[in-house]
């Protein structure tokens, strides 16, 4: 089951049980809401950013319910998030779009762990073609609700 | 003396399907997701590349011999397939599937209510007050087409509950349809819980107050032996990749009167008999239903799966089904975390489950079986209202077909048991 | 110096497309009715038969690896569908044919006519008085559904006639095309004439007026370099089996602007988001327009054809089929007795030839000509309008493809000399 | 080419080429008339017969344009009827059913020229599966003018 065991690394079943970012905060300062649905299997996330004055990112939160990967997707955006004190919307907006590309690569390009933090072990999900829109919605979210901040 | 319950010979069977003897993650392919798409086997492969390679050419527009022949073919193929749900050749229309049959029915109704095919047509045609009554479980496909003739009739849409174990609650049935109902379309069998319905009493309920009865028979025309005219429906469905034929085939059988009434759908080439610049008249079904060229290969690969079903025998196909179906409920039941949904007792089934594991989704759930070459459908299975109504988003399924073995649901049941250690979910 | 016209191996091509050796009445068949369906290369029946026995089952609704594996090539199919009428992958719905296309686009407007969709949709609501503008030429798939539509909007059917050498009135187009029109349907190249209309032309007429345009590229895609795009149109229709594909299978372009603005028309599985009881949130396009399983290995063969057509070359394949057209013309216009229609000069035109032949019916024109095994078409071809305006009501039609011969249309021709003496109707 | 001789008899190019019957006689006495239509190939047919006051089947008149199988069967059909001083409707019935079903027996029941006349010649037809409608156009006719009457 070496296929199964590199999708769902132990960091992932980890985060899946104890989400990060889990509950929304309060819509107070500077914050955005994004709903997404992945239609072909239910899964929903709602995510919230709340954005500093300088416009940096400064926390992630959800509330959703899915499988397990994209649970665990949704919790590594939030640490990764976290552990900035404020992450530039530049290096979000990059950020996202690596995550997105390597994603859709089908196994060509890892994540970095010195990057992507935790959410590096989403790696193995590029070559799952059907499991890419769960490791994903976290990350739609994400560039929604800051569009829209 | 009774005669014995014909059995089905596995073994041939199975090697008719070639792609049952792929593997899938180093494991041989357990496929359980029959209810999506069956497999076909070599005899339906074969007679449609027979006929692209031999009498291919336009069907009931040409005169030369190629033409001639392949008009024969496909009016063959309607013949055989209309023979195996019971009905005559021109009680038969070909759809592109079981989804565009049932658009076809309301969007027809649709054109009735807008007063196309008048007179013939008047009985069809929906008033705002109206009533289409459906059921809770019903399959996308038998519910968004009457939403939207409601939307653009004013006609009102009622349902059917479902109980808890999974039965249509036909007292509430009793009381729903009414004088103002005009239209009742429900499935034979649920694609989610494999339960065949009452279509009897539907249909008597319906004809009581004379509306029209819509069976969705996609779950059931691959693994019961069906007559439709005698379940005394006025419409039904069916699609052929469903039932070991191709894609884009599929039949809606109708009642003849039914039928000669209704107005076309589709229209355009071969389904008229003179064209002005201003307007057209019509064929009589089942062509007035089957504009533009035909899926012509496809009804030939279609006729080629219904008989190799004749040759296994449906009452044997079920039988056999049955006891698969019954070996993974029992198997089912043992797990610790798992739920069935529409776990009545005495009814009749099809050899299918859906089903909740506890603290596991269903899509990791079925990640989890394929590692191990099991192929079973996770998701709401089109059909939201039903999974929402159990408290679901999502559920897993298994569903078999002829050519599944009791190895094959013993395989499943196996990694079914490590799921929830696996993802952490307690025993 | 310019560089030689590319040129078609086809001795290679034929051997290609196995029912082309076949033998019609004890003569090598000349198959000259490819205008009605074509012959399938291996290369297409192989693609089916490989992703059926290999990788069959249900597409964008499955986790397990065979389901994974089957949306991949259905989306692949998409892209390289899309990618040879120049188009992005998302501007191509699958349909079952350019009827199907057609009627979907027809329906689809009647559906913003009566509110669904809106606000998105409401630009494309038809009021009564509004006016629809078709040709004089078209095939009854692209007359009937506007009849139908306007009946149900009260809006009104207007047609662009045609000359006496078969060349659309453009002059009378742009006095017809004015504040009142809101869609403009014509066909790329009739299926009877064999002309390739003036698109630039009635696309900017239909633009400065605002109204949407609707092309019929069936009879073109098999045969020209297309660039749907760059041609300007907001919408288009092709069908996989003229184009040496599957059939079951055609594609619907559209601009994407109008694509997501448009409601959709079949309703079911795979199309929606979010779905009550009571109504449905749908899919931006294309899947907001592909309700239940798709033609999913038809999908993958006619990538194939597209591909197989690619690798030939559709310039080289347009200067073949236009040496056949010349040949097949000169030869005509020299047999005592016939009359060309649409015998305009200077016209650019696809491998086709419609034609009456005095004193003798096309029926009996079209069995004379099976008995030496040439396979044509006879009848009104789908074009009553046409034919009457032509004063006819069924002409003869040999319409070539890529896999064609000169040899081919010398053997026609010479058949055809004969026809008139064997039924007594003068030299 | 003997496929098309069988087919193209004689005694069918003559028909089609000097049609008895052709033209509609005037609607006097007890008459019925029926228009027919064969879709795929345009072929039509107007056909009238007359019936005397013992219900007998007087003449077959009829006008139309189609092929020449459609042409002299209908000439054949209108010869047939003139043969006899007055054609009772059971005959008419039974030869009509004798004609669908000998046409529809792919060359397996040739139509016998002591009860057909010259319509015989059209046995050949019936291998023909396409032209059967062709054959077929003026005996439906009559048929339903026979109904109408
Ligand atoms: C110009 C034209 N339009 C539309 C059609 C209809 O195509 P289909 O029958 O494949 O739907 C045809 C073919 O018959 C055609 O030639
Ligand atoms: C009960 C039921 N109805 C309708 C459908 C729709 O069939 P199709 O997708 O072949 O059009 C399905 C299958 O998905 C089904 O299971």
């Amino acid at each position: 089951m070496s296929g199964l065991e590199s999708l769902y690394q132990e960091l992932i079943l980890d985060h899946s049980k104890r989400p990060q970012g889990r509950g929304l905060a309060d819509e107070e300062g500077r914050n955005a809401t994004s709903h997404q649905r992945n239609p072909i299997c239910g899964d929903e996330i709602t995510l919230r950013v709340r954005v500093g004055d300088d416009g940096a990112v400064r926390d992630v939160t959800w509330e959703g319910a899915g499988c397990s990967i994209s649970q665990a997707s949704a919790s590594m955006l939030a640490a990764l998030v976290a552990e900035e004190d404020g992450m530039p919307r530049a290096e979000a907006s990059a950020l996202i779009d690596g995550f997105r590309e390597a994603l859709r690569s089908r196994g060509e390009l890892p994540l970095d762990e010195e990057v992507f933090g935790d959410a590096a072990a989403l790696s193995g999900v590029s070559k799952f073609t059907a499991r890419v829109k769960c490791a994903m919605l976290a990350w739609v979210a994400f560039e929604d609700a800051l569009a829209r901040t | 003396m009774t005669s014995p319950a014909p059995v089905l010979d596995l073994a041939a069977i199975r090697a008719d399907f070639p792609l049952l003897g792929e593997r899938v993650n180093g494991h041989p392919l357990v496929y359980l997701d029959s209810g999506a798409t069956s497999q076909k086997p070599q005899a339906v492969i074969d007679a449609e590349v027979a006929f692209l390679t031999r009498s291919n050419s336009a069907v009931h527009r040409g005169a030369h011999t190629l033409a001639a022949e392949a008009t024969e073919l496909f009016e063959d193929a309607r013949a055989t397939v209309a023979g195996f749900v019971g009905a005559q050749p021109e009680q038969l229309v070909w759809t592109s599937g079981a989804t565009a049959g049932l658009n076809l029915v309301a969007y027809a109704i649709g054109n009735a209510s807008a007063g196309r095919g008048a007179p013939a047509s008047a009985r069809f045609a929906l008033a705002p007050g109206d009533e289409i009554v459906v059921t809770e479980t019903e399959h996308h496909a038998n519910l968004i087409p009457w939403q939207e003739l409601a939307a653009r009739t004013g006609a009102v849409l009622r349902h059917i509950p479902v109980r808890d174990d999974g039965t249509l609650d036909t007292d509430a049935a009793a009381t729903l349809i009414g004088d103002r109902t005009r239209i009742v379309a429900f499935p034979h069998v649920s694609n989610v819980l494999g339960i065949v319905n009452p279509v009897g009493d539907l249909v008597a309920l319906a004809q009581g107050v004379g509306a029209l009865t819509v069976l969705d028979a996609c779950q059931s025309a691959p693994h019961l032996p069906l007559d439709l005219p005698s379940l005394g429906v006025d419409l039904a469905v069916f699609s052929g990749h469903k039932m070991l034929g191709p894609y884009a085939i599929g039949g809606l059988y109708g009642r003849s009167e039914v039928l000669e009434a209704l107005p076309p759908f589709l229209t355009g080439g071969s389904m008229i008999t003179t064209v002005t610049l201003d307007e057209a008249q019509y064929l009589p079904p089942p062509q007035r239903f089957e504009a533009g060229t035909q899926p012509v290969s496809q009804a030939i690969g279609l006729a080629a799966a219904v008989r190799y079903l004749d040759a296994a025998g449906m009452a044997a196909v079920h039988a056999h089904e049955k006891a698969l179906e019954a070996r993974m409920g029992e198997g089912l039941r043992a797990i610790p975390g798992i739920r069935l949904l529409g776990d009545a007792t005495e009814v009749e089934r099809v050899g299918l489950w859906a089903f909740d594991v506890a603290g596991v989704h269903a899509h990791d759930v079925g990640q989890f079986l394929d590692a191990r070459g099991v192929a079973v459908r996770v998701g709401h299975h089109c059909a939201q209202p039903l999974h929402r109504r159990f408290g679901l988003t999502a559920s897993v399924r298994a569903s078999a077909a002829l050519y599944n073995t009791p190895e094959d649901v013993d395989t499943f049941l196996d990694a079914l048991s490590g799921v929830r250690a696996f993802f952490g979910a307690g025993s």
